[in-house]
Order: C-alpha cells, then sequence, then structure tokens
C-alpha cells in the first residue's frame, strides 16, 4: 500500500471538511473493496477518511419505509429484528454477502456507493425504490446507479442513509460465482400492489439494471409460470471467464423464477 | 505516522505505525505474534481471521489505524494458559488440522460461529466457513472439528 | 473480444474524418484524457487516469494512427503502461461510410483491447465491460462534439 | 474415526503430537522468522509472456527510499551463479537426448513467461522495495506468446536449445504389438481428454529467509521446502559451487506443498546469494498472486486414447498419444511426471495384453509444470478411467462388472505389465465390491427416479485406480534416466535414559510424521510414544534424505527407521545378553523388554540404553558402547496402492449445478499405521480430485496473461463445495517393505476426478450427453444440457 493520511472524524460535516482538505481523499465506510484495492497499489489516495465515527448506522422502521444508515454493518442489517420484520428479503440478502468476515465489516453505505457490477445491495435499493439520502440531497433509486462502479455521488459527498419502501412482497435470489462469491447473477423481485420491481444484478455491463419485461411479465400475473414467454437477451450482459452473456441471461430468468416461487 | 493503542489478548498494546499499517501487520511484525497468518491478497483464505471487539474479522482488511482502542482476540489469546479452548482441543481431537496454515483462522472463525449458535448444523458450519480455505482437509474432519467443538461449548447438535 | 458500435451523422464524411485527425477533437474524447501532445504524423504522446471503481492508475503510453485511408478510417491504438497495475492497450477500427445521397455519413468501429499485468491477474472479469464502455464514452463523446459543433450557436 | 485397536502402537489413531503449536498459534512458518538488520526481497517480474529485454534501468530504483540494492541477471550471470536444474530426463524416440535449455536466475536478455524474474530490489521494508521496483524501467521487444501447447511446434521458438519447442517426445511399450492388437480388435472406443491445468495453492505461500556469516563463509537458509537437502543440493552443488557444509538449509513448518514445494525455485536462490552481495540477511515472501504466477502448475495434458475389446468385452490392447505442457522452463521433475509417473501406469488395475504410448513434452510462454499431487498418475487414472466407463456404455455393461471381467486376478500376482512396472500384490475385486456396498450402488436406480421426480438429473460414476509410489528403487530410477537416488535415510538415537530421537530425512508438511513415525518406534521397542521425538527438517540435524513427495515418507521413510531400529534391538541383545550372562541367541525381545528364554531374568530397553552410556559393566572389547543407528533404505520396488472410488451426483438442469451428494472411497494401502491420519489424506486427495474436476482451472489468454492469478477467479474448493466422504479400506500388505505399508497422499486425488465426470456423465445421459471436460463448472453443463437439447430436436 502506498503511504496515505488516516482520519477518523466524529461527524459527516467534519468527515465533508476532511474530504476537502485532501487532494485525492477517498472516504472509507467498511474497506471491503476500498482495503484490498490499496493493498495491490491500484490507487493511491492521499488521505482515507474513516466515517466509522459518523454515527451512521441506525435501523428504523418509519412507517412505510425502512431507513437504514450507511454504516450499518451487513451482519446488523441481516441480525436485525426491525428489517427481518420489515423487508426479511432484504434481511436474507445481507445475510448472503461475501462471507462471515465480510458481513461483519462491510457496510450498506460502502456496497452502494461503490456500484461494483456483482455486489447485492444495488438491487435492493433499485427494486425497493428506496431513496438515498447524502450529506446534501435526496436521490431516487433510479437516478443514483449511473454505471458501472458509477453513481450520481459527488466526490464529497457522503451517503448518510437509504429509505427503502417496503414491499407487499419481496424476495432476492443470487447463483454466486464459484470462486470470488460475488453475485454472477442476482435478482431482486419486489411486489408493491400492482406493481412489481426486477432488478438485476452481476450481470449487466453497466451495472444494476432493471429488468422491464420481467416486471410487466409479473405485474400482470405474479407467478413463476408467467416468466416463461419472457425472452431474456444476452445484449448488454457480462461475458468472463465464468459466464457467457447467454449463460446469465438463463440464470437471470431462472433466479427471478426462484425468486417468485 | 502515529501513535495507536489496543488490547491484544488482554494486554494493551501501544505503538508507532505507519497510516497504512494494516492489523495483520501491526500484530505480526510490530508485536510480533505469528500465529495469525497472511495467505492471499485478496482478502478471502481467511488465515488471519482474529476477533475484534468480539467478532471475526480478516486482519489483512483492515488498517491498525481503524483498530484503536478496540478489544482483539488472536489464536494466541484463546487458551487459557494451557488448557486448549474446547475448539482448539476438539480440533486436536478430531484431526481438524494438517499443516496448521489456515488452523489459526479456522479456529477463530469456528469460535464465533459456534459463539453465536450452539446448536449448529453441518450445513451451517460449511456455509460459515465460507471466509476460510483449507487445501489440506477436503474440510470433512474440520467440520467434524467444528462439531465437536459445538457440543463442547454448549450445543445440542 | 467482440465490441462493436456505429453512429448515423448528418455530416459529410471529411467533416467527420478532419475531426479524427484534429488532437484537440481525440483529447476530449479520451475519457479522463489528461494529456495529448502530438509527436508525428500519425503518433501522439498520451496521459490517461483511469478509474474502475475503486482503482484508479495513472497510464502514460501513445495514441498511433495506421492504416491510414483517407477520408475513409484508419485504426487507432491506444497504448498505456500503468506502472505497478500492467499496461493496457486498445485498438479501434474506424470507418466512415457515406450515404449515396451525402446527406449522413456512418461512423462504424470494431474494438480490440488487451490489458497485461496485475489488471489482467486481478481483474479479468471486468475487462470486456470496461473495454466496452471506454469504447462507448470515446465515440459517444466525438460523436457529441461533433453534434455540438454543428448545432447553431 | 476407525476406532482405536491398539494404544499408541503402529494401527492406532494416535492423536497428533505437533496438533498443539499450530492450535496455539506457535508454529514457526518460514515468514514468522526474522533476522536482526534483515532486508527485504520484491522481484520485479514480466508482465509480457515473450519477449527481448532491450534495456534495464535500475538507476531511479537505486536511489530510492530505503533501496540497498537493486540487481539483474547480468550480476548473477557475473558472480557465475548457476540455475536451477533438471532432476529427470528421459530419451526421445529419435534416440536424441531431453532438450534442457538454461533457466537464469534473473531474466537474460528473454522473458518467457508473466511472472519471469527480471530484477531483485532489496529494502529496508517490504512496501521500499516494491516502490523500488516501480522504477524500474524494461523496454522489451514483445514477441509472439506461445501458449496454446498442442500447437506450441508451430509457434515462436522460445529457446534455441529446443526446436518446435518439443523438449522430448518419448514412448513407452510395444507399439506394434498394440498396433496388431487393436486391428484385431472387435470393437475400439476412442476417447480424446482433457486434463486440466491446476494451481497447488499450498495455504502458506513460499518464503525465503537467507544469511551469511563471513566469519566462516557460510549461509543459512530457512525455506519453504518439502526437502531440504536437495534444496542444499542443488544449491551448493549446481548453483553456487560451494561445499554443502557452507549451507545450512532449514525447512521449518512449511503449510503444505503438493508438490509445489519440492524444487528449489529462483527466489530462494537469489536470497542466498544476495545475502552475501550486501552483507545483510535477505527475506522474500510471496504474496497469493505471486504465487499464482511463479509457482509451478501442474497436469495440462491432452490425451487421445484407444482401448480395443474383444468379442467377450476384454481388453486386447490400449495406445495412448499424450501432448502435455512443460511451460518456459523444464522443472526439476516435470520430465518424469507426463512419462514414467504416468506411462507406466496405463495398464491400471486391468490385464492388459499390449499396451504403446507416446508423448510429447512441449515448451509454452506459461509458468513451468511439474508435480502436483499425483504427478503423473492421476492423468493416467483419468484418461483410463474415463475410457473404461466410455467402453461400458458403448457395450452396454454396466461399468462395475465391465471393470471386473478385466481387473488383473488376484493369483496373477507378481504381475508383469506391458508398460514396464511389476506389481508385487493386489486384490482389486474386493474394494470395488466394498465401495459399491458403502454407496449402495445395487439401489442407485431407484435414487436416480426420486431424484428425476424432482426435476434433478442424478448420475453415479466409478473409478478403480493404481498408483506406484514410494518412490522408489534407486536403480530403477536411475535406469530411466533419475539423477538422484530415491532411497530414505534415518537415524534414531537412543538417549542414555531410553528416550528417543529419530531423525529423519523425509519431510512433514502437514502429513503428521511425528506421531507417524514416532509410533513406528514406540511399537517396535514397546515404549510410550512420549518417550519419542522425531526431527527433520534442518540439515545440519538430519542426515541426507530425499524429502517427502510421492507418497513416500512411510514407504521410505518409515522403512528407514524401522531399519534403524531393528540394529537398536540387535544391538541391545548383545548388551543384554552380557548384562544377563546369557547368550545373545538366548534373548527375546518383548513389551519393551529383553528377556533369557524360559527364565525370568529381564532387562528394561531403559537399563540397556544406560548401559550403553554408562558402560561400566559392558562387553568393551566387543562392542562399542553409545547405542545409535543410521538406516537407508532403499526399496526394491514401488508400492501400489490402489481402491476404488464412487461418486454420486445431483445436476440441477436449469443451472447446470453439479452438486456432489455422496462419495464412497475404498483404498487398499496396506498396513496403515495410524489410520486416523490416513483418512485425513484420503479426504484432502479426495477434495483435491473434487477440485479439479468442478472448479479449479487455471487460465491463460491467448497472450498469455494468467487470468485466474487471485482467489477472485481461481475457484478454490470450499467446505461448502464438498460432501462428507464415506472412507473405508481393504488390506493387502505391500511384500516391499517390513511395515507392509503402502502410501496414501496423493491416492484421492488419483481417483476422485474420473468417478467424479463418469457420474456427471451418467446423470446427463438420458439427455444423450456422452462427454464432459474438467472443470465441469456450471456453465460448462448447463451448455451441454442445452446442445443436447437442440440436437435432439433437430
Amino acid at each position: 500500500m502506498y503511504s496515505t493520511k488516516y482520519v477518523k472524524p466524529n461527524s459527516t460535516t467534519e468527515a465533508l471538511e476532511a474530504i476537502k482538505s485532501l487532494s485525492e481523499g477517498k472516504f472509507l465506510a467498511g474497506g471491503m473493496t476500498l482495503i484490498p484495492t490499496l493493498k495491490q497499489r491500484l490507487a493511491s489516495p492521499d488521505g482515507l477518511v474513516d466515517i466509522s465515527g459518523c454515527k451512521l448506522d441506525s435501523i428504523a422502521d418509519e412507517g412505510e419505509t425502512l431507513k437504514i444508515g450507511a454504516m450499518a454493518r451487513h451482519i446488523s442489517v441481516a441480525e436485525s429484528a426491525v428489517v427481518k420484520m420489515a423487508i426479511p428479503a432484504l434481511a436474507k440478502l445481507a445475510d448472503g454477502i461475501g462471507d462471515r468476515q465480510v458481513r461483519n465489516r462491510g457496510t450498506l453505505g460502502g456496497s452502494v456507493a461503490n456500484n461494483d457490477p456483482s455486489a447485492c445491495y444495488p438491487s435492493a435499493v433499485l427494486a425497493l425504490k428506496a431513496t438515498v439520502h447524502t450529506s446534501n440531497r435526496s436521490l431516487a433509486a433510479d437516478d443514483f446507479f449511473t454505471g458501472m462502479f458509477e453513481t450520481a455521488l459527488e466526490e464529497d459527498e457522503i451517503i448518510e442513509s437509504i429509505s427503502f419502501l417496503k414491499p407487499t412482497k419481496a424476495n432476492y435470489v443470487k447463483f454466486p460465482n464459484p470462486a470470488s462469491r460475488y453475485a454472477m447473477v442476482g435478482v431482486f423481485v419486489a411486489q408493491f400492489g400492482d406493481e412489481v420491481r426486477v432488478a438485476v444484478t452481476g450481470a449487466g455491463e453497466g451495472g444494476v439494471f432493471r429488468h422491464q419485461e420481467m416486471e410487466s411479465a409479473l405485474s400482470s400475473n405474479f407467478s413463476a409460470d408467467s416468466l416463461s414467454s419472457v425472452n431474456i437477451v444476452s445484449d448488454g450482459l457480462i461475458s468472463d471467464l465464468h459466464a457467457s452473456a447467454e449463460y446469465r441471461a438463463n440464470l437471470i430468468k431462472e433466479m427471478t423464477k426462484r425468486a417468485v416461487a | 505516522m502515529g501513535e495507536i493503542s489496543l488490547k491484544l489478548n488482554g494486554k494493551v498494546e501501544t505503538r508507532d505505525v505507519a497510516d497504512n499499517t494494516l492489523l495483520v501487520d501491526f500484530i505480526r511484525e510490530h508485536v510480533g505474534l505469528t500465529g495469525t497468518h497472511v495467505g492471499c491478497d485478496t482478502s478471502q483464505c481467511g488465515a488471519c481471521v482474529i476477533h475484534l471487539d468480539g467478532v471475526s474479522v480478516k486482519a489483512c482488511t483492515i488498517l491498525a489505524k481503524q483498530a484503536e482502542g478496540a478489544d482483539i482476540t488472536t489464536i494466541e489469546g484463546l487458551a487459557n494458559g494451557d488448557e486448549l479452548h474446547p475448539m482448539q482441543e476438539a480440533f486436536h481431537e478430531n484431526h481438524g488440522l494438517q499443516c496448521g496454515f489456515c488452523t489459526p483462522g479456522m479456529v477463530m472463525s469456528a469460535v464465533e460461529m459456534v459463539t453465536k449458535n450452539k446448536d449448529i448444523s453441518e450445513d451451517e458450519i460449511r456455509e460459515g466457513l465460507e471466509g476460510n480455505i483449507c487445501r489440506c482437509t477436503g474440510y470433512h474432519n474440520i467440520v467434524q472439528s467444528v462439531k465437536a467443538g459445538a457440543a463442547k461449548m454448549g450445543g445440542k447438535n | 473480444m467482440d465490441i462493436k458500435d456505429s453512429y448515423e451523422l448528418p455530416l459529410p464524411k471529411e467533416r467527420i474524418w478532419a475531426a479524427l485527425n484534429d488532437e484537440e477533437f481525440l483529447k476530449k474524447s479520451i475519457p479522463w484524457c489528461e494529456k495529448l501532445e502530438r509527436r508525428s504524423e500519425t503518433e501522439l504522446a498520451a496521459e490517461v487516469k483511469l478509474k474502475i471503481g475503486p482503482m484508479s492508475t495513472r497510464f502514460t503510453g501513445s495514441i498511433t494512427l495506421s492504416d491510414i485511408d483517407p477520408p475513409n478510417g484508419y485504426t487507432i491504438t491506444g497504448s498505456g503502461k500503468g506502472g505497478i497495475a500492467g499496461a493496457a492497450s486498445g485498438s479501434a477500427k474506424v470507418k466512415l461510410v457515406e450515404a449515396k445521397d451525402t446527406s449522413s455519413t456512418t461512423l462504424s468501429y470494431e474494438v480490440s483491447a488487451q490489458v497485461k499485468g496485475k489488471i489482467a491477474q486481478l481483474g479479468s472479469r471486468l475487462i470486456q465491460s470496461t473495454a466496452k464502455k471506454l469504447s462507448q464514452n470515446f465515440f459517444g463523446s466525438f460523436v457529441k462534439q461533433l453534434e455540438d459543433m454543428d448545432k447553431p450557436q | 474415526m476407525n476406532e482405536v485397536t491398539k494404544i499408541d502402537g503402529i494401527g492406532s489413531s494416535v492423536r497428533r503430537t505437533e496438533d498443539k503449536k499450530f492450535l496455539t498459534g506457535k508454529g514457526k512458518y518460514t515468514d514468522d522468522i526474522n533476522r536482526p538488520g534483515q532486508v527485504q526481497a520484491y522481484f520485479l517480474r514480466s508482465d509480457v509472456a515473450h519477449a527481448k529485454i532491450k534495456k534495464i534501468d535500475i538507476k531511479n530504483a537505486q536511489s530510492a527510499p530505503g533501496v540497498i540494492g537493486v540487481f539483474t541477471g547480468d550480476d548473477i550471470a557475473a558472480d557465475k551463479v548457476g540455475g536451477p536444474i533438471c532432476g529427470w530426463v528421459v530419451p526421445c524416440r529419435d534416440g536424441s537426448a531431453t532438450k534442457e535449455p538454461p533457466h537464469p536466475l534473473l531474466a537474460q536478455g528473454k522473458v518467457r513467461f508473466v511472472g519471469d524474474a527480471i530484477a531483485v530490489v532489496l529494502a529496508e521494508t517490504a512496501e521500499q522495495a516494491k516502490s523500488g521496483a516501480e522504477l524500474i524501467d524494461v523496454d522489451y521487444e514483445e514477441l509472439s506468446p506461445v501458449v496454446d501447447f498442442e500447437n506450441a511446434g508451430d509457434g515462436a521458438q522460445i529457446h534455441d536449445e529446443v526446436p518446435n519447442n518439443c523438449y522430448f517426445d518419448w514412448e513407452l511399450g510395444d507399439e506394434k504389438a498394440t498396433a496388431d492388437a487393436l486391428s484385431g480388435a472387435k470393437k475400439i472406443v476412442k476417447l480424446r481428454v482433457r486434463n486440466n491445468r491446476l494451481v497447488p495453492n499450498a495455504m502458506e505461500p513460499r518464503s525465503a529467509l537467507a544469511e551469511f556469516d563471513n566469519l566462516d563463509d557460510s549461509y543459512t537458509l530457512h525455506t519453504t521446502s518439502q526437502n531440504p537437502h536437495l534444496t542444499r543440493l542443488v544449491l551448493a552443488a549446481f548453483m553456487f559451487a560451494i561445499p554443502e557444509s557452507k549451507l545450512r538449509v532449514i525447512a521449518p513448518d512449511v503449510g503444505g506443498g503438493f508438490g509445489s514445494k519440492i524444487y528449489v525455485y529462483i527466489e530462494e536462490a537469489v536470497c542466498v546469494w544476495a545475502s552475501k552481495k550486501v552483507g545483510r540477511p535477505v527475506k522474500w515472501t510471496a504474496d497469493r498472486t505471486q504465487a499464482f504466477l511463479t509457482d509451478c502448475h501442474g497436469r495440462d495434458h491432452v490425451n487421445d486414447v484407444q482401448l480395443g475389446l474383444d468379442e467377450n468385452n476384454k481388453i486386447v490392447g490400449l495406445r495412448v498419444d499424450t501432448v502435455c505442457n512443460l511451460g518456459a522452463y523444464l522443472s526439476a521433475f516435470s520430465v518424469v511426471v507426463p512419462t514414467y509417473l504416468h506411462g507406466t501406469l496405463l495398464s491400471g488395475q486391468y490385464d492388459i495384453p499390449a499396451i504403446y504410448t507416446n508423448v510429447k513434452g512441449m515448451a509454452t510462454n506459461t509458468v513451468n509444470v511439474d508435480a502436483y499431487r499425483g504427478a503423473g498418475r492421476p492423468e493416467a487414472t483419468y484418461l483410463l478411467e474415463r475410457t473404461m466407463e466410455a467402453a461400458a456404455r458403448e457395450v452396454g455393461m454396466d461399468p462395475a462388472e465391465f471393470r471386473r471381467i478385466n481387473f488383473i486376478p488376484k493369483d496373477a500376482f507378481p504381475y508383469q505389465t506391458q508398460v514396464a512396472l511389476q506389481y508385487d500384490i493386489g486384490d482389486y475385486e474386493p474394494h470395488l465390491d466394498k465401495a459399491m456396498e458403502m454407496i449402495d450402488y445395487s439401489n442407485f436406480e431407484t435414487r436416480r427416479a426420486e431424484a428425476a421426480k424432482r426435476g434433478m438429473y442424478r448420475g453415479i460414476g466409478i473409478s478403480s485406480y493404481i498408483e506406484a509410489c514410494g518412490l522408489a528403487p534407486s536403480a530403477v530410477v536411475g535406469a530411466l534416466g533419475g539423477r538422484v537416488g530415491q532411497w530414505e535415510s534415518a537415524s534414531v538415537r537412543v538417549n542414555p535414559t531410553g528416550t528417543i530421537s529419530v531423525f529423519t530425512g523425509s519431510h512433514s508438511h502437514g502429513q503428521g510424521h511425528a506421531t507417524t513415525f514416532a509410533q513406528i518406534v514406540a511399537d517396535k521397542l514397546g515404549i510410550p510414544m512420549e518417550n519419542v521425538e522425531v526431527v527433520h527438517g534442518d540439515t545440519d540435524k538430519t542426515p541426507f534424505g530425499m524429502g517427502s513427495y510421492g507418497s513416500r515418507s512411510l514407504a521410505s521413510g518409515g522403512s528407514a527407521i524401522s531399519k534403524a531400529v531393528d540394529k537398536i534391538i540387535n544391538k541391545s541383545k548383545k548388551i543384554a545378553a552380557h548384562l544377563l550372562e546369557a547368550s545373545e541367541d538366548d534373548i527375546d525381545f518383548k513389551d519393551g523388554k529383553f528377556v533369557v528364554g524360559g527364565t525370568d531374568k529381564e532387562k528394561a530397553f531403559g537399563e540397556i540404553a544406560l548401559a550403553a552410556y554408562v558402560p561400566h559393566n559392558y562387553p568393551l572389547e566387543t562392542l562399542e558402547p553409545g547405542l545409535e543407528e543410521n538406516a537407508f533404505y532403499d526399496p526394491t520396488n514401488f508400492v501400489y496402492p490402489s481402491g476404488t472410488h464412487i461418486a454420486e451426483v445431483e445436476v440441477d438442469p436449469a443451472t447446470g449445478v453439479v452438486q456432489v451428494v455422496d462419495w464412497a472411497a475404498c483404498d487398499d494401502f496396506g498396513n496403515l499405521v495410524n489410520p486416523m491420519i490416513v483418512e485425513g489424506q484420503v479426504h484432502g486427495g479426495i477434495a483435491q480430485g473434487i477440485g479439479q474436476a468442478l472448479l479449479e482451472d487455471a487460465h491463460y489468454d491467448e497472450n498469455g496473461q494468467l487470468l485466474t492469478a487471485s482467489y477472485m477467479d481461481y475457484c478454490m474448493p470450499r467446505a461448502d463445495d464438498l460432501p462428507s466422504f464415506k472412507v473405508g479400506y481393504t488390506t493387502t500388505p505391500s511384500t516391499v517393505n517390513d511395515l507392509g505399508v503402502k502410501g496414501c497422499g496423493e491416492a484421492g486425488a488419483i481417483a476422485s476426478p474420473p468417478a467424479l465426470i463418469n457420474a456427471v456423465i451418467d446423470a446427463l445421459s438420458p439427455l444423450g450427453v456422452t462427454d464432459m471436460s474438467m472443470p465441469a463448472t456450471p456453465q460448462k453443463v448447463w451448455k451441454a444440457i442445452q446442445d443436447s437439447q437442440s440436437v435432439a430436436a433437430e
């Protein structure tokens, strides 16, 4: 790792000041992606601003929505009685991220801000019509993810919390990459009355995306059978050593079927 | 550079370290406890698993500075003097180790897993060891060891 | 690797060809390009700071033009060394085909990319997507610049 | 776990004496050791696969913070230090020798794979060394990389000394007799199989710590080695031209080897060289990415098989044509692995009257390929057992029965195969029967039908394997091109109080020698195990020995210990005879006591030991005092473990996921010293075999970039990928050694891949799938199902 400066402010205000004082600073949340990257010397920030002291880890049921702080660790979400009651699918998703040590450190905000095309959380944010509350604004999920590893976040903007809209019904099913255990395909299905949202992660070249055809099929009939006639095109899907775009297309349909079964 | 202070196996350790020092290097190089191992560079093998404030973490993916003030247990701090921890005992009884390199991480993961879920099932053990890679044992005896360790720690399975 | 795409532009072929050979145009099109200096007719020195997720690495190298066939197209190749991260190169075969009524031109490209060293060793899952994204960014902003210039001021 | 049959002795599942240090974090691996004043080494490696080096500019690196020295191949050449050598070569079909190109410690003029070391940077800290290396500028002239080994002959020439990139073209067996047998066969089964390339991945990355003592001009090297004496021999005699006495090699606790830590690697040699150059201890530890790039890989074969059958479905002949990838340089045992450790095993457990095989070893711009758990024998077993299964299907026989009618009959031993080996003893039907019973083979179709109701395809697959291990008679090894002996050594020292120190030339890196060897000694001397200490891994302490690989430690190393103990007993009898005033012939040794036959006169072993060191009443005129014996044991033949493994799988047709649902292994390892340890070896071997069959694949792209260079892309078996295993045994004690033991370290890895692939093919056979390559990844299996369905639709 290149040498760098570590600071741990006590509030988001201080954190924002700290990042402004650096020419190429990075926010450090759980560090599960950032630290391995730094160890490989694939980035050389002049400072790391650890936001774990900024008190951003609360979990609260706010009626229509479930609000989770950006620094809530995966394990906290997975084990939270509040989350299990409000959106059990979200607890299930958190319980399947990485391995137990990653879950003990990794955070919601870190995952969402990084928007790795194979991360689990972005699919929940997108499917659950979440609102991303940052240090200076609130963004709808549909406007937040802008491409592979890209979001609407500015360099000096912190995610403080995310409000997930409580669905009538929801489920997340993932097919992990056999080696890395990241999502090779992960599908989050959420039903809000007549509306169904299907968000797919792990598969899109542009990162997480919604699948309109499956959404409309499921909106008219929320069953695995209704998906049979949906054609999943492989254009724009990731093709790598582990899975071709065609295979990913198959998995998208199969995981969605399992999610609604 | 800057001073950090944390509790390691019950003893306060204070050192001057560079900000980019990893916790695992702090433990191995600065304090000299070499039971915590480094087996990969992508945070996957789990040879470096320790307990930080009671939860298992990979010491290769945390800066020492992030652990300021923390209460840390490494494999060296698990036994009670000469008396092995029940999980260490179970690994010995069930031949849950061969070359020993992954063993500290395995044991630390197992202890946390069982502390949280004493009546752990075989499937739960296998899933719980997702972050620990062993090349010697084929995991069969590690799983048996964790099961036996859970029983020693009060589990009913 | 199979990355190709095409754009139809309401412009004559010569106009686009000129832009393809204009270093200012190229500099604005190359994603994260920090420096571009012409060394010869066919070679430019380049510096790019590539950011993919948490990774951020400066590549220094060159842009070379070959198979030049004015005004029908060329091959543009960028290659650079990223220090400890390794090296990367990408080559795009660009073709310009004017419509029969000369009212528009189709710009098509086909890209092949190669990475070396650590980025290949650790980032294989991202190579294809990244190459595609960078190609789209390059040609997308190239085309956008042309379109913007063409708009009445 | 097997039942404890006998306290502490041979056959007892004694818990391991080495466990406690590992369980409490007190193990001492090379990277755990530090020396005052040490500097850290970092190797700058090529990131291109094949290139001429036009220029290396080290100027900026030399003046970087903390940097002590920067050295390149020119510096090594100036000191005339040699490179690693090939330990075993074979003659080619055309009478020429194996082509052996030089392998410089640091690249000279050319780089030949991604990871080839170009320069070493020594600095105060590892990070400073790395930063220094970033400042080295290498100017390459890139050459066309050779990656596809099957067509390597048409590629750019990698070494001047290796025309057509072919290191050797070797044959074994009677080509004409085999051709005749095949032309007369009623049926010829043809199969082309690929043995995928694997990365050994011992969990402890390689590491070295070298120090130079200028007072007596000597070096000490701590290193991650499976055989410290061989490391010392190669470094002293072939690289540095110094007397062995000037180099001490210590392989302390070693975190797994699986073959990858047999060889002397360039890094440890450079550390030794540099420690004198800079006058400070030099330490180097690989990170995992470097391990992927530079540890020798394993397997990487393509085999074309033709198996001829007569009208009774008996095998009449076998021809196998193999091309294998040996990588950029010839590693120590790279030549013997695909030849004498592969071709000689092609008869398997079967009575095959004619066999011929040809093997071409190719050079490519990939890292060296050498022994990995099983080394040649997994490849032989895979091609043979895949072919046996395919043949059974083609002739419509049950695969178990097809094997059974072709087994070498029990009364045919010793059995001379057509590929050089003579099996001393074996009995194959019992382990087939037992494995079938263990997995409930006869009711499999019921389980298949039940799975089908759940929409799953269930399959069963058999593999009956044999291996030759316990490397092995030196005379044979020498005649076949081996450049080292294959005996093993032991020194047994009885201390004055009757405790024992055993010094072995074997090396333990997880196999539990400290326990197993102590059991042998305790059993033979009738003393408690805790009185026996086993010392290994240090050339200053242990006798010259060949180390551990090829499942040889017990059969060779254990036998040497047994022989040394026999000498101790013989001498003790003489001492006892003197003390008891009896004739030596009348002394019996039983339960740790020397007794005058037919009397109650006796002396305990401890009393004899004391008498030997305090010889106040001792036959000094005829007998030397002291009680310490050496033995060098050179076996008269290999040992031949065999067995049958049966895998049961379920395939999910929607995703292509293969789940291993059951596994039965029944092995014949001869006598077992510690069944618990043996069982652990079997488990580990099976897991590596399942890894090969389902998960693992080292993948170079067409430019020679290794795309699977971390655990993000190289799929290591994890706990939730594997089932629990059923392990059983049959026993035909080896006739080769006194202990009647064979070897068990590699069996699981040898047996398991074909069992698993046969099971996958069996599962998919209702769909018309007849072939599956390794690894059977979800994507590949799903594709095979899709393709079979589109064929069916046509």
